[in-house]
């Protein structure tokens, strides 16, 4: 459940208010929800309000993961 | 003594009631506005029909209404896509279209400068297609009984000897190819929906489509077997349509439909399938694997198909599904249940 | 699109589904609930049952909010919404969901009910706000990711002195449905499978944290990977629960470390916890009542609680006897097993909850996999004739 | 593993919003209820157009939009209306009407009931006429954004070889010919408006004049300048068109122009001229002096033009006056200026 | 139609007309007011112009309700109706009547005002009852035919309790009306020309009775024929006219004694004055002030009286200075003396009073009596070329 | 001015309403400003509430005046 995507801070706004991108698509939400917003940021956002920070390194390290399972997944 | 007749206040008038009723009224906003933006002598006869002559030979006939809200949208607005569309499905039967015929339904109150706005878009739009409006009608409803205004068209084209398109004339093995980007018209529309509202440079594909069509049927005529227009419901309507009217079965690769990413996105932000969101300057052609290069080709070398791609092919499959390979496996690309809501999940 | 794309890499997920076929022990069965809808979905989208090798089976959850809301609490709706003063306000999943007789909010709108379709909290308080002549109400439903938006529409709400807004509070709880399905006495009346493990839901973790499965992963000694809802989230976390249940673990993993942590959004719970608090126990549809299964406004804010403000009841209906949602929703059967898939029930015309939203588990088979029982049926009639 | 469709409950359903999506709704929708009711191949052969085949030669295209209220009159509905007055249009120019489409504009929520009701008169009503509606368009709007129904319909017709009707061809010593009694549609229609509601036995006019028009032409083809049907604005508005376009003016006869006592009681009632009042079923026809009679004797043996009645004739006059000789003396007969109101004084 | 088609026989109307013919003194030319709209229409609409001899000639009065209204009550009226919580409902007549800057009813029920033609007041009266929320004012005029039943509307309102309906009240009095023509101050100044008779009012004599007119037939040694609105009365009329100058009479006499008594309705007129005052002067479009012109609701119902209830105030709105009305309604002029006349001033583009309603002076003229004016314009065109 | 016509009463009803007809259209009116309102009378009908009586005696005096005078043209 729970339809939400990442999206990119564009500028953040007064009122806990921000401008966010998803490729050239933007879209005015609330971050009221989270702390500490800023420009470049990626957030997960969910009818309108941002719900979390996705952490940069670990989606790194995830994708890293990843790859690693899939070497051994083509190896084999 | 000729009655003076105050000039139409385009600038800040509003339709009443008057200028639905057949009276001078309704004579000088048809005139001042209707007749000065498709500018004809068919319209300037002033009757009740028009006249025109065939050679004989197979006409097609059709009709659309156009009821989009907002009226305005970037790429386009409700009179270039009641121009468009009814070309558009005369296009899709390999037909050149000759004629079209505009009934407007307009809510009191309506501004003559959106009016204007709109009449010039259509006018525009139909000598650009070459397509012009020769007969049209004007009704005035109540405030509160329409939607500032619906356009309904018609349209009448001369099918080319020996061509017979039909929806049930899909084989298993023909090609499948679509003419660009899918969902850049619905995108570009609910981009300015109230409460939708989100910011992209998206436009509306909104075009007429009569001229690629008439390279392709020169080129592959005898291996077309059928077109269609991705409107309402989207590419995934359309094959299904023509899947259970030709009793076959598609089998369609994700990753060969063009889609551009800003169009990608906005589904995503609203949770929508961009096979079901409505295209107005796009087809899909079906054609016998023969033809299918020399089609393609032809296509894009075609300004409004210069995106062309073959995107699978017909199966045989008496459930009519249409398959379509993902990046992962495969899954069913069914018709849109209901209206196309945004999801929250 | 950065953070989506990366993770529907087909080529790896092949990869990785060789991978999983080739640690998954041939001589035992796998089988693993994905609580989400968001799973469903993503596993039916893509096409991920095609991958998987024939001994690791995907069983899907009861994780769709839309899907578990009892027939009632949608006739109350369109009963609410039929009265002239109120105007409620939906998100889109809800309109066609339906509820006795064939009725749904679609038709209730077509019949002069005053319903809007809102894409977040924030419109239906614009809406309160532009038309105070309107008794607003918004019809909350939603997991614990959706839950923190209401309470701040309602807080916003509060400060404005927006006497005109009101909240139909469906919000319902991820833990106490996953203990539900393991523990029920259903389970006993229904039959059940073994589940060798969890995926555990996406967004919802965001908010809640990877904390409260460890009671699960404990006490029921099955494995939990909390995962993203892209393919590649999926297919990575079904490979660490094969890894789980070959090593004979049975631990809370995080596979979708990028956004979720430990103990979540804190401050999104605190916001929850101001204006909610839990109801004894709450109806979910194909469940059957689940014991602090949702969340109430606080008693404090019983003006705001539509329920009270327009003394809501929820009349009892019943589901179609014939529907297997509830054995559906536990693993014991699948959609195809039921004599109304694909016939009667189809997402044009849902006789049950699994058949509503495009996440639950018939929905998302009759959409997206349903070409897959049909070329078995056809094999099968083949190899007959 | 085909899908099963819960048949339509017509009788207590509704229209919602998946009626217009493009999806499986809306096409049981239209097979359900237009398909049936309209009964011909080329709707079921479920093309965004329809084909058929012309000898070549001169054609005319027309169109109006329908937003009749209330639906249902006495004599006809929204539907028959659609049907007949585009083929009264083709008609006009004595052409032999061929093909109709139907573009339907539904308010959410409208009764399926109605919406069969009205399909079901269209269907009998072009059947009737021989003309079949061979393509359409269904969208469905938001509740409080239309009235119910619109219907926008378009025709085609083929004109025989050698006639040419045209607005601008009345000559001075023209006959002016009526076929039948006026004002019948436009006060049946009235004595079921909210707020006006009286009770009268007058039916609408409504008619398909095709086959009186053929008649016609067979009899005086060459003698017959140009036809229009008095619909919107009634009599008045159609004879100051005709004199504006031809430059001409017209003497008429009061005494001579049929007229039911009903219709002129109700004119009474609501203080209407019923020289505006809108007709559905009527013609009026110039003709040429030395083919006066013989339309007329024509006209007469029909039965939609026994009532015909020559009442005037065309005059020069550069001011392009309809002058009507009354009982007492002479005035002129104007368009109606505005909505046609009921007065007070 | 009984009581209708015998008065429109136009043989007999031939006929009598010869006799006016034989009877009016060739050495003399009679002036005949015909104070009413109604009669105006019928001269128009029958042509009976045509049937009088030359030196028998009508001048239109200024009897026309909606002609009369100055343009700052109809200001007054848009105003009110543009505010959101007013339903104005009005008779259809109104609609087109034009205000200051080319406003009217009819655009600013295109711009967004809640306006509704309605047929009676009883239809005034049941949007009040069905629509609580809305404030419902009936915007009244009319000479006295009409008001008694605004009266009754009035009455039926209080009877109902309906605190939410109102009355714009724009009735006026036509003997104030006839005595202003024949002696206000104006006169000098727009000039005057010799008055010989009236024809009295119809349906306004059915309320009023014919025994106002005694005074003036007195005072100002003018005969007066009450007269019905059928082309044989109104030509019966004029020859009863022509008998009385010829014979040096000014007596009333009745010609529609077929409705009209002596004293005409006194229940009709006693409603009226329960409700309704006089005003001590009223601007009459056309006339200007007019002493004790209209009237106004008592002051016991100022809560019904939308003047009172809403603050309207009417607006100071001047008529286009080349406007010939009130010359034209004091007989000084013809429609076709004023230069706005059929050029910029049409029933479609009305400029002034006597263009709006089908029973003003140009109006009628223009609509059925142009033809003469170009006829007489080619004929002289002719013989000069 | 004043649109009113000689209607017809079919039939009284309560509450001083009647249903009056012309050339068969008929309607419901009221009749709250006359007395003895009675089957085959006729009344003056004006904005939906009849004003006054029509004395058949007088109407026919009436057309017995005019089409004396008529008569008088006629011979002139
Ligand atoms: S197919 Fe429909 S009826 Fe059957 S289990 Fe699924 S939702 Fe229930
Ligand atoms: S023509 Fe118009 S402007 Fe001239 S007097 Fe008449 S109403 Fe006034
Ligand atoms: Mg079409
Ligand atoms: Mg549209
Ligand atoms: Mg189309
Ligand atoms: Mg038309
Ligand atoms: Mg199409
Ligand atoms: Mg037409
Ligand atoms: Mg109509
Ligand atoms: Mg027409
Ligand atoms: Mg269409
Ligand atoms: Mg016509």
């Amino acid at each position: 459940m729970c339809l939400a995507i990442p999206v990119q801070v564009k500028e953040v706004l007064p009122d806990n208010i921000a401008k966010v991108t998803l490729d050239g698509v933007s879209k005015i939400v609330s971050t009221a929800l989270i702390d500490d917003v800023r420009p470049g940021d990626y957030l997960v956002l969910h009818v309108g309000y941002a719900l979390a920070k996705i952490d940069p390194e670990e989606a790194e390290r995830t994708l890293a993961l990843i790859r690693q399972a899939a070497a051994m997944g083509d190896a084999a | 003594m000729k009655a003076y007749r105050r000039k139409l206040d385009v600038a800040n008038g509003r339709v009443d009631l008057s200028h639905g009723a057949g009276g001078r009224a309704m004579g000088q906003l048809i005139e001042g506005i209707f007749h000065k933006a498709f500018d004809n002598d068919w319209l300037r006869a002033g009757n009740d029909q028009s006249a025109f002559s065939v050679p004989g030979g197979r006409m097609v006939m059709t009709t659309d209404g156009y009821v989009v809200s907002p009226l305005f949208f970037p790429g386009g607005n409700i009179g270039t896509l009641a121009v468009h569309g009814t070309i558009n499905d005369i296009a899709m039967a390999g037909a050149v279209p000759l004629y079209l015929s505009a009934s407007f339904i307009i809510e009191e109150g309506f501004p003559f400068a959106y009016l204007e706005r709109i009449a010039q878009s259509m006018g525009a739009a139909s000598r650009e297609a070459g397509v012009p409006i020769i007969t049209g009608d004007t009704k005035v409803v109540e405030r509160g009984k329409a939607d500032g205004v619906f356009i309904s068209t018609a349209g009448v084209g001369m099918v080319p000897d020996g061509l017979d398109l039909r929806s049930d004339a899909a084989r298993p093995g023909d090609a499948v190819i679509i003419s660009g980007s899918i969902g850049d018209h619905g995108v570009a529309v609910m981009s300015k929906r109230e409460n939708l509202e989100f910011d992209t440079d998206i436009v509306s594909d909104s075009a007429a489509l009569h001229g690629l069509v008439a390279d392709m049927v020169a080129a592959g005529g005898a291996h077309i077997r059928l077109m269609r227009d991705p409107t309402r419901g989207g590419i995934a309507a359309t094959l299904n349509e023509i899947a259970s009217q030709s009793r076959v079965g598609f089998r369609i690769d994700e990753d060969k439909i063009p889609l551009k990413p800003e169009v990608a996105a906005a589904c995503e932000f609203l949770g929508l399938d961009p096979l079901n969101v409505a295209n107005e300057g796009k087809l899909v052609a079906v054609v016998a694997p023969e033809g299918a290069d020399a089609v393609l080709a032809t296509m894009r070398a075609h300004p409004l198909g210069s995106e062309a791609a073959l995107v699978g092919h017909v199966v045989a499959d008496d459930n009519c599904f249409v398959q379509m390979t993902t990046s992962c496996g495969g899954r069913i690309v069914d018709w849109l249940s209901g209206e196309q809501l945004p999801r929250i999940c | 699109m950065k953070y989506i794309d990366e993770y529907r890499d087909g080529r790896l997920a092949k990869d990785i589904a060789r991978q999983i076929a080739a640690l998954a022990d041939p001589a035992q069965s796998y089988h693993f609930m994905e609580f989400c809808g968001g799973h469903t979905y993503a596993i039916s989208r893509y096409g991920l049952e095609d991958l998987l090798p024939a001994n690791v089976r995907m069983i899907h959850g009861p994780g769709c909010p839309v899907c578990v809301l009892p027939i009632g609490r949608i006739d109350a709706a369109i009963a609410l919404a039929m009265r002239p003063e109120i105007t409620l306000c939906t998100y889109g999943d809800l309109m066609r969901v339906p509820g006795s007789n064939g009725s749904s909010l679609l038709k209730a709108k077509a019949a002069g009910a005053d319903i809007r379709m809102v894409y977040s909290t924030l419109d239906a308080l614009r809406i309160a706000e532009a038309e105070p002549d309107r008794e607003v109400v918004f019809f909350a439903i939603g997991f614990e990711t959706t839950t923190p938006p209401t309470a701040l529409a309602l807080k916003a709400a509060i400060a404005k002195g927006l006497g005109n807004f009101s909240i139909f509070c469906n919000h319902v709880l991820t833990p106490a449905a996953i203990q539900n399905i393991l523990e029920s006495p259903d389970v006993r009346k229904l039959g059940t499978i073994k589940i060798d493990g969890f995926i555990g839901p996406a967004h919802v973790s965001t908010v809640i944290g990877t904390e409260p499965y460890e009671f699960f992963a404990e006490e029921f000694k099955k494995p939990v990977v909390v995962a993203g809802f892209e393919p590649l989230d999926v297919i990575q976390a079904i490979l660490m629960l094969v890894r789980q249940v070959n090593d004979g673990k049975h631990e809370v993993e995080n596979q979708y470390i990028r956004a979720v942590t430990t103990f979540g959004n804190e401050k999104a719970q605190a916001e929850v916890a101001d204006f909610f608090e839990f109801r004894e126990s709450f109806e979910w549809r194909g469940l059957g009542e689940v014991p602090y299964g949702a969340l109430r406004l606080r008693p404090q804010y019983v003006a705001y609680d539509a329920e009270k403000r327009f003394s809501m009841v929820t009349p009892a209906a019943k589901d179609n006897p014939a529907c297997e949602c509830g054995a559906i929703l536990r693993g014991v059967k699948k959609p195809a097993d039921c004599k109304l898939f694909g016939t009667v029930c189809t997402p044009d015309t849902p006789m049950g909850s699994c058949m509503v939203s495009s996440e639950g588990a018939c929905a998302a088979h009759w959409t997206y996999g349903r070409f897959r029982e049909q070329a078995r049926q056809v094999d099968v009639g083949r190899a007959v004739a």
